[in-house]
């Protein structure tokens, strides 16, 4: 192949991110951009392919229930590394490293931000220099959450050693050049600029990674990323180009590059809140089981609201070939994904007949459906995007014609995700009556994901309203099925049970309305070799690969 | 004007501690958490863990104490101890280690302090927010001498316009036109800044020079706008003065007249402007750098407040306050000096 | 002397010459002062454009909406990306017509009706917050100008502001006050309030330095002992000596708030804290548009157009006002 | 006068016409004016505000250019010795650079804005040196320290790196003269050279220029509207009238044989040091024009109305880090007078000792340290706020400056019903009667009730402030400088406008003025200030007859008499420059003792500091 020959021969790579990464120690920052930039020098244990499959970086294999590397009963996997592995600084690479991550992260006065990675993990061990063995409280039909995919990458105990618990934000140097078996090593590191890396000499694979140097810049906007890739060329790749289709459809006439798209299990969805979220009733009993909501505890109305809504048309507004029209919480992988598709055509007609048929009807002539003497207007709210702007107008347009009032409102990202409880535009609090954000969930397994739906997890006044049960769906027939997929080890019957659930919260019941499951798209410059977009793990998850070529 | 200038400086740290719990007051109540960027695949329960680690628990009084501590004493004893450890001024002098093992205000985004990023980011804020205002004001002060000079003439007149137009459009739409234009259809100038690029020879000089051109440009276009407007205000005021005649009845050049004698006069007003204009140079340009990625002291801040980076967001402030309590008390120290008649004691 | 034009009549030549001794009043008759004041202002011809332009836009707002009655928020998403009318005349096949003479966005929303409803915005905005960090920056000004006791704090407390970072302060007043103004004045009305509100809280220490100064100088003057003579009270002082004597230096802040206030109008909808996402302003458009600069131009000139005449209109209105009000100036 | 007459003149002005051009169209400044400049000679060119005195001047050096002005027609002969004559009209910029400064120098009107205050005055004598003597930066610094040691300026070297407002008034101007004649010009241009200056120190001004010409033999042309001024100074007087020459001749001539009815109105308006002997009351003067008018003595009556005792002002200085009072600036010492119903008391002294301060202590527009002030049995001094508001109401002030105590933003009559607006005496419809009667009274056409400031000459301004003083029907008014501002003619109007309303209201007045010709004319009563303190107080008649005190003395010497025939020499002048009134603060004033030389006719003992 093209790419072979001797390490670094290539010179330099310009990777632009337009977020920034600050810091290079995924544990204290989950941040995508972090973990991302932290990829090119650390190394999990194995990470996921581009297809979602699991593949072994410093493991031998992965291991399974088939080959042993999982206990029958679920409760331990062990893990066995490869041989001669050395870390940057040319120190052997050992299991007692990968004992220390999971001691680093499950400090309690760390605030690790993996800490999630490591839920039911009750001991890990050291076999021998070459094997570690994870043991969970639980039977664990998924235990490929520690050392796996780019989140929980295997630190130096070296480095760290005097890092752990509270003294964790101190180590400024460790989180900043942190030694580590991938491709690249820290040349400098800028918080929230720039980063600049060299080859990694003791790199596991001879001949690569095939760039001597790689700069790695942050911060701006998309909309410049794209055009340093597409348009001047100054840069080989860009990352996560949210742009209008024809945005990015004219960056790439520039030539010097293409955008590149991929799926996972982003999807945008629309939550329709289960409670009343009046400002009239008293502060602490809005959004709370207390009070249901008084237009939309009604399934039609649910219902109708998702008919009149043409997805197909959404994806073509706001994300063109990085989007796909979908009905599912769930839109991947396959064992899990549910065939549903009824949602796809849009039927204002039927929406307007069911809508009559729960009642609510034009009385007064003035377009907006009423019952009651109460109109059918409702409060539509998400964070401030451009294309979730686009959205917003357009489904107001749609629900518009059904008699349906909205009126719209946009949080500023850093309020409507952060989890401040003084704050009431935050998504959990939820005071309005639908929502719009996207959620995914890592790697491939949706339990914890459809975990979320169950009663328990109500945002509420008492939890701080912390809770990932955004729109407050409450289903005891639901709780019940999740508590049997936790149980559950073949997969098979497991996928039977995610698809179940996932139309539970979807065609069953509208209580969540899917609308496109949103793809990543990136951009590569057109002498970039090498580069497999994947969307299961870091999108740089290959950087050893990449090469450049003639045009 | 040394006891005035004590004075003031004495009496403006009560008024910046003042400012600073009012800043912190704000940053604690202004909604957001530093959480907002974490995926949403994070759960609750680690979120929790994760503010604690930060901090965030604790009362509002212990936090701001702890940050006034760090601030006031802290950082000082770092200073101390890199000028007598690393400096090249001060390093004979024996080695201290008086913040050895002690907390530094440390940002909730990087998790290192804040001050050496503060230090990272400085030179270049300085280089293209600092020369844009130098040639913002090397083009704004001929403008506004000639406009006063030929006041209601054509070229006064164009010059008005200009610079209103110039004024009234966000470095948002020419920032992005300038790259349109420069970087994409014809292809010279470089649309994404260097900030690692070190000057050693001719070639760098060069490569650095273009890439500043474009945002060192779009920044002066605004500094431009003000200063030449108070110039020409300024040179107006004076060109009629009593002064000017007794210089032209000397028979001096009409040159020396309006360049020396009114020139100078004019500055006075026009200076003190310009030294309350310099903590805007510290403080970064939010937008600009942003287009252009300098990611100076504006983009950090700009990233700081997205991510609700709290120490981070309010040492920036702090520090910006600092420069316009420092910079007003410049302005007023420059009136003194540059005009014989005021004087302070 | 020898050249004199000896008058008929000596005695009326001596008479002649001793009346010319006494006072010289002005030749010409007394006119209404306001009579005068348009005098002046219709020789300023950058003030007569300024004031006509503004009156056009100012006009073109209130009751375009009316004539060109699009709804501007109404989504045509067929209809989307139309180029404007004039593209027509070098390029036949362009996606243009009449029925959306400036063309269509990427959601089909007519941009005429657009530029109209969003002046609308824009230049209430802008007035408003103008007006009110006006009223502020001169109140502070003339406060601290004229009581030395508390010319110290107020000038510090300037300095709070203007270290004050805007974008938490928007934040926060939303938080704080955002629900019960959304409640009082519904969502556009109330965030109208709020964004006036802070644009004018975080835009009037300038005004507030100058009119100091200037303060500081007109109390020196002899009239303002002279008004304390007759005994007028400090507050009638302010009002009725200081103020107007103020005029020019706040007039030319006026001039300068006006686009602030537009610009950071739109810099906060650009940081996403702004009106409702389907309420246009010019700043929006703007900012909305830049992405697509290159493919419809007009999209991001129209908008920036508008905001740049209206500006220099205020600015050369400004200047002719200020002539015109200043009877010293108005006399010659 | 010295006899030159057989040589050419110097300058030789012929059919000067000016114009310039504003918004309502040309406007002419001189018209038709030709006179000749002979060497050696002072030609005074006088004549009103306004009547082109400048403008003429001006052209001379073609500095109308720059004020937007433009010589229409004429010509301007310069006689530039070897190098022949030119017509300095048709001359080029960069000749007119030349000659500039160097063969023609200029001396400007008002000292205190004429030098750029932001250069030491070394700096700006030297320019013109080494700009048309092309000296080396020593030699230029040389000969400015001989300049300076010529106008008599002290310690010259110290002065050199001074600025501007570092030196008094005086200085300033004499540095003005020095730079004038650095390059000793052929022909000197003087524009109103000591119309801002205190009559000691113009005095002093007066006799250097003359002596300066006597030596260098430079011809001088000399502006101004002070006729007392011309006496002194002329050999021939220039009368100029709306723009053109009405006049010209010997200054004898022009004197005691006026020919032109205007110039003998002007000469009329003029008071004369000495005119008022033997006459114990202050009366009007007699104005060509008015002579109908029958002219008596204004009595006033015996009663007391205000009396000030030991009234004591200091303005302190603060200094150091805690900024204590370190230093007092002793404005008004001790002073003690009183005024009667319908009198005048006149305070005179030279600028900076204390008048102003004195009178609005006795407001309390300034707060005085001490003292006791009386005003019809109220004790001023122990008033709380609101009742010295009230208290305002009888006393009333007006300024010097007529343009500057009128707000230039609004239209008279609410200047005029303010007062009464403040303490709503009247109401309504009664105002507007009120206004108009006040119109009336000060002579003023109703018509200008709508109008603004700017829109009034300098004499109709002052009518207004006295108007707006009137108002409120007070029993004292004080005039701080209320006419010093105003030229001649305007002055003598007001002048008997104040005093036919003293007469007709039994107004009492505290009169403040440097001009002592103007205080023989109003006062019943003078006090002589000197540092702050009275150095010699009686009547008006006594003073002057008799002056007791040195101070007092030295100036009625410095007073220039409008008689060609009684020059002053500058033998007879002897000043001492004021000592610093500031005192640290531990200083201890001493009280003030008073010898009576006659009866009511006090003079200082204490010593005065002078
Ligand atoms: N820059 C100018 N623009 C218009 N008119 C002017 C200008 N300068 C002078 N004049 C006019 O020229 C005439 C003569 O003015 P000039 O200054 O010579 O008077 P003056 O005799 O010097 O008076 P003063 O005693 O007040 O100095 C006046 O009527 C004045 O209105
Ligand atoms: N507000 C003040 N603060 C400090 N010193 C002052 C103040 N006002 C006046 N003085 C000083 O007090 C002294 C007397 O001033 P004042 O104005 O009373 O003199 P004057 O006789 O009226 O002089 P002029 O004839 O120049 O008006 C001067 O030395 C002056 O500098
Ligand atoms: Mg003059
Ligand atoms: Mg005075």
């Amino acid at each position: 192949e093209a790419h072979e020959g001797e390490r670094g021969r290539d010179g330099e790579v310009k990777v632009i991110y337009w977020q920034a990464p600050s810091i290079l120690n995924p544990y204290l920052s989950s941040g995508t951009k972090d973990v991302e930039a932290s990829s090119l020098v650390l190394e999990p244990l194995g990470r996921y392919d581009e297809t979602g499959a699991l593949v072994p970086y410093l493991a031998t294999e992965i291991p399974t229930l088939e080959n042993g590397g999982v206990s029958e009963d679920l409760k331990t996997i062990t893990w066995k590394l490869k041989d001669g592995l050395l870390w940057s600084d040319g120190t052997p690479f050992t299991a007692n490293d990968v004992k220390f991550t999971a001691d680093y992260c499950m400090n309690p006065e760390g605030g690790c931000a993996q800490l999630a990675k490591f839920e039911g993990v009750s001991s890990v061990e050291v076999i021998d220099d070459q094997t570690v063995k994870v043991t969970f409280s639980e039977p664990m039909p998924n235990p490929y959450g520690p050392f796996m995919g780019g989140q929980s990458p295997i630190i130096q105990a070296a480095q760290f050693a005097d890092c752990t618990g509270a003294k964790a934000p101190e180590c400024t140097e460790a989180n900043f050049n942190p030694i580590g078996t991938g491709p690249f090593t820290v040349t400098e590191f800028r918080p929230n600029d720039v980063i600049t890396m060299a080859a990694n000499e003791n790199f596991r694979e001879a001949g690569k990674p095939a760039f001597a140097t790689l700069t790695f810049k942050g911060g701006g906007d998309a909309t410049a990323a794209g055009r340093a890739v597409m348009e001047t060329g100054e840069f080989d790749y860009a990352w996560n180009l949210q742009l209008a289709p024809d945005v990015i459809a004219k960056m790439a006439e520039g030539g010097k590059g293409k955008p590149m798209s991929a799926f996972g299990t982003l999807v945008e969805r629309l939550e329709l809140n289960m409670t009343d979220a009046s400002p009239d009733l008293p502060e602490g009993e809005r959004a709370t089981a207390k009070h249901p909501h008084p237009i939309l505890s009604d399934e039609k109305v649910r219902r109708a609201l998702s008919m009149a809504i043409d997805r197909e048309l959404l994806v073509e507004v706001g994300y063109g070939q990085a989007g796909r029209a979908t009905c599912n919480m769930v839109p991947a992988p396959e064992l899990y994904a549910s065939d549903n598709t009824d949602c796809l055509t849009q039927d204002i007609e039927g929406a307007k007949a069911l809508l009559d048929e729960a009642g609510w009807t034009d009385t007064d002539g003035d377009g907006v459906r009423d019952k009651d003497g109460e109109k059918l207007a409702l409060l539509y709210q998400t964070s401030t995007n451009a294309v979730r702007q686009d959205f917003q107008a357009l489904i107001k347009d749609w629900w518009s014609q059904i008699g349906v009032e909205t009126e719209l409102r946009n949080i500023d990202s850093s309020v409507f995700f952060g989890g401040d409880p003084g704050s009431t535009d935050t998504f959990q609090r939820f005071y309005a009556d639908v929502e719009m954000y996207a959620n995914n969930f890592d790697g491939t397994d949706p339990q914890s994901y459809l975990a979320q739906r169950t009663c328990a997890k109500f945002p509420s006044p008492e939890t701080q309203w912390q809770g990932e049960n955004i729109n407050r769906f409450c289903n005891e027939e639901y709780d019940a099925m999740v508590a049997e997929l936790g149980r559950t080890g073949e997969m098979e019957k497991r996928g039977e049970l995610a698809k179940k659930l996932n139309d539970m919260l979807t065609k069953d019941s509208y209580s969540i309305l899917p609308l496109v499951d949103r793809g990543r798209v990136s951009a590569a410059s057109n002498t970039l070799g090498g580069v497999v977009l994947n969307t299961w793990d870091s999108e740089l998850w290959n950087a050893a690969d990449w090469y450049r070529m003639e045009e | 004007m040394l006891t005035f200038t004590i004075r003031r400086l004495l009496l403006s740290i009560p008024t910046l501690l003042f400012i600073s719990l009012v800043i912190f007051l704000l940053l604690q109540l202004a909604p957001g958490d530093p959480m907002a960027q974490v995926p949403l695949t994070v759960p609750p329960e680690v979120k929790e863990k994760m503010r604690e680690a930060l901090g965030l628990g604790q009362p509002i009084y212990i936090q701001y104490w702890k940050w006034l501590v760090q601030v006031f004493w802290i950082e000082p004893q770092v200073f101390i101890d890199y000028l007598t450890n690393r400096s090249a001024l001060f390093s004979w002098l024996p080695d201290t280690n008086l913040s050895d093992g002690k907390l530094r205000v440390i940002s909730w985004q990087t998790r290192s302090p804040v001050m050496d990023i503060v230090i990272q980011r400085m030179p270049q804020t300085l280089w293209v927010v600092g020369l844009a205002y130098i040639v913002g004001i090397v083009i704004a002060i001929p403008i506004g001498i000639y406009s006063a000079y030929r006041h209601y003439s054509v070229f006064d007149q164009a010059g008005t316009f200009i610079t209103m137009v110039g004024f009234s459009i966000p470095p948002f739409f020419t920032g992005p036109l300038l790259i349109v234009i420069f970087s994409v259809t014809l292809g010279w100038l470089p649309s994404i800044y260097d900030t690692t690029h070190v000057v050693n020879d001719w070639a760098s000089f060069k490569v650095q020079f273009m890439q500043m051109i474009m945002p060192v440009m779009v920044l002066a276009l605004q500094t431009t706008a003000q200063i030449s407007r108070y110039m020409r205000g300024a040179m107006l005021d004076n060109l009629n003065q009593d002064y000017v005649r007794t210089a032209r009845a000397k028979g001096l050049k009409e040159s020396v007249v309006v360049m020396v004698h009114v020139l100078r006069n004019s500055m006075i007003p026009v200076v003190t402007i310009i030294a309350l204009g310099m903590p805007a140079i510290f403080g970064g340009a939010i937008i600009t750098e942003n287009v252009f990625k300098v990611n100076g002291i504006g983009q950090l801040l700009l990233t700081a407040l997205r991510a609700n980076d709290l120490p981070m967001v309010m040492t920036l402030t702090f520090i910006f306050a600092v420069l316009i309590v420092l910079f007003n008390l410049i302005a007023d120290i420059l009136y003194g000096l540059l005009d014989p008649r005021i004087r302070y004691d | 002397m020898t050249e004199q034009p000896i008058p008929a009549s000596p005695v009326e030549a001596d008479l002649e010459f001793m009346k010319a001794l006494q006072d010289k009043g002005p030749q010409k008759p007394p006119r209404s002062q306001w009579r005068d004041v348009w005098d002046q202002f219709r020789k300023h011809k950058g003030a007569l454009f300024g004031g006509s332009f503004l009156i056009f836009i100012t006009l073109a707002v209130i009751f375009g909406p009316y004539i060109w009655d699009i709804d501007a928020k109404k989504l045509d998403i067929r209809n989307k990306d139309w180029r404007p009318i004039y593209t027509l005349l070098w390029d036949g096949d362009a996606k243009a017509g009449w029925i959306h003479p400036l063309g269509t966005d990427q959601l089909g929303r007519d941009i005429l009706a657009q530029m109209l409803f969003g002046g609308r915005v824009s230049m209430a905005v802008g007035w408003m917050a103008m007006a009110l960090a006006l009223v502020i920056g001169t109140a502070i000004g003339v406060l601290s100008g004229f009581f030395k006791r508390m010319d110290f704090w107020l000038m510090r407390f300037t300095d709070l502001i203007l270290s004050l970072p805007i974008l938490p302060l928007v934040l926060l007043a939303v938080t704080l006050f955002g629900q019960p103004l959304r409640s009082q004045f519904g969502p556009e009305g109330g965030m109208f309030i709020l964004i006036v509100s802070v644009i004018s809280l975080t835009s009037w220490m300038q005004t507030a330095r100058i009119v100091r100064g200037d303060i500081l100088a007109l109390k020196e003057r002899e009239f303002i002992l002279a008004a304390r003579s007759i005994g007028t009270t400090p507050g009638k002082i302010i009002r009725r000596h200081l103020l107007p004597n103020v005029i020019s230096p706040i007039m030319v802040s006026a001039t300068l708030g006006l686009a602030t206030a537009i610009i950071t109008e739109s810099a906060l909808s650009f940081l996403g804290v702004g009106f409702p996402s389907d309420f246009p302003t010019w700043g929006k458009q703007l900012a909305d548009a830049v992405d697509r600069m290159q493919e419809f131009p007009e999209r991001v000139m129209l908008p920036g157009i508008a905001i740049s005449l209206t500006v220099l209109a205020v600015n050369y209105l400004g200047d002719g006002l200020r002539d015109a009000l200043d009877p010293r100036i108005r006399g010659r | 006068m010295l006899d030159h007459t057989n040589e050419a003149p110097i300058a030789q002005i012929q059919g000067l016409r000016v114009e310039f051009q504003t918004k309502d169209g040309p406007v002419v400044g001189v018209e038709d004016v030709s006179f000749d400049i002979n060497p050696g000679e002072t030609v005074c060119v006088v004549g009103e505000s306004g009547s082109g005195k400048s403008v003429s001047s001006l052209s001379l050096m073609r500095l109308v250019e720059y004020g937007g002005g433009e010589i229409a027609g004429g010509r301007l002969l310069f006689e530039r010795g070897e190098k022949g004559q030119i017509d300095l009209a048709a001359s080029s910029g960069s000749l007119m650079r030349k000659i500039r400064g160097n063969e023609i120098g200029m001396i400007f009107q008002e000292p205190m804005t004429a030098l750029n205050p932001v250069f030491t005055i070394g700096k700006q004598m030297t320019e013109g040196l080494r700009l048309h003597l092309n000296l080396t930066r020593q030699e230029a610094e040389a000969r400015a320290l001989e300049l300076m040691r010529q106008v008599r300026i002290p310690e010259p070297e110290r002065r050199l790196k001074q600025y501007p407002h570092e030196l008094s008034g005086g200085m300033r101007q004499r540095v003005v003269i020095a730079m004038a004649l650095a390059c000793e010009p052929r022909l000197l241009i003087a524009d109103e050279p000591t119309t801002a200056l205190d009559v000691t120190i113009q005095a002093e001004i007066l006799a250097l220029m003359d002596r300066l010409k006597r030596e260098t033999g430079t011809a001088v042309m000399f502006i101004t509207h002070d006729m007392a001024v011309v006496a002194q100074m002329a050999d021939r007087v220039v009368v100029m009238f709306r723009g053109k020459k009405v006049e010209e001749g010997t200054v004898e001539e022009i004197f005691e044989n006026p020919q032109h009815p205007y110039t003998k109105a002007l000469l009329a308006a003029v008071p004369k040091l000495g005119e008022m002997t033997g006459k114990p009351y202050p009366e009007p003067m007699k104005l060509l024009g008015s002579e109908d008018k029958e002219i008596l003595p204004i009595k006033g009556r015996d009663e007391v109305l205000l009396s000030v005792k030991n009234l004591t002002t200091r303005f302190p200085v603060q200094g150091g880090f805690l900024r204590r009072t370190v230093a007092n600036v002793h404005a008004v010492e001790d002073l003690s007078f009183s005024i009667n119903k319908g009198q005048t008391l006149s305070l005179v002294g030279e600028s900076g000792c204390g008048k102003s301060t004195a009178g609005r202590s006795i407001l309390r527009l300034v707060e005085p340290m001490s003292g006791e002030v009386n005003l019809d049995g109220v004790d001023v001094m122990a008033l709380d706020q609101k009742a010295l508001r009230t208290a305002r109401l009888d006393m009333q002030m007006i300024f010097q400056d007529p343009f500057a105590s009128l707000n230039p933003q609004m239209q008279l009559a609410d200047q005029v019903a303010e007062p009464i607006h403040n303490f709503a005496t009247l109401k309504g419809a009664e105002i507007t009667k009120r206004i108009e009667m006040l119109f009336d009274r000060v002579e003023l056409p109703r018509s200008f009730m709508r109008r603004f400031p700017h829109e009034l000459s300098g004499g109709q301004r002052q009518r207004v402030a006295i108007a707006r003083a009137l108002a409120l029907n007070p029993k004292l008014i004080i005039a701080d400088e209320a006419v010093s501002a105003l030229d001649v003619s305007v002055q003598a109007q007001v002048l008997n406008l104040m005093m036919e309303l003293q007469a007709e209201m039994e107004l009492s007045f505290l009169f403040i003025s440097h001009d002592m010709a103007v205080v023989e004319r109003v006062s019943h009563y003078v006090g002589v200030m000197y540092l702050g303190r009275i150095v010699e107080l009686g009547s008006r008649q006594r003073v002057f007859e008799n002056p007791q005190h040195p101070y007092t003395q030295a100036l009625m010497k410095a007073v220039p008499i409008a008689d060609p025939r009684r020059r002053k020499s500058e033998k007879d002048l002897n000043f001492k420059p004021i000592p610093s009134p500031i005192h640290p603060a531990s200083y201890l004033a001493e009280p003030s003792t008073y010898r009576e030389v006659e009866p009511g006719h006090h003079v200082l003992i204490t010593d005065s500091g002078y």
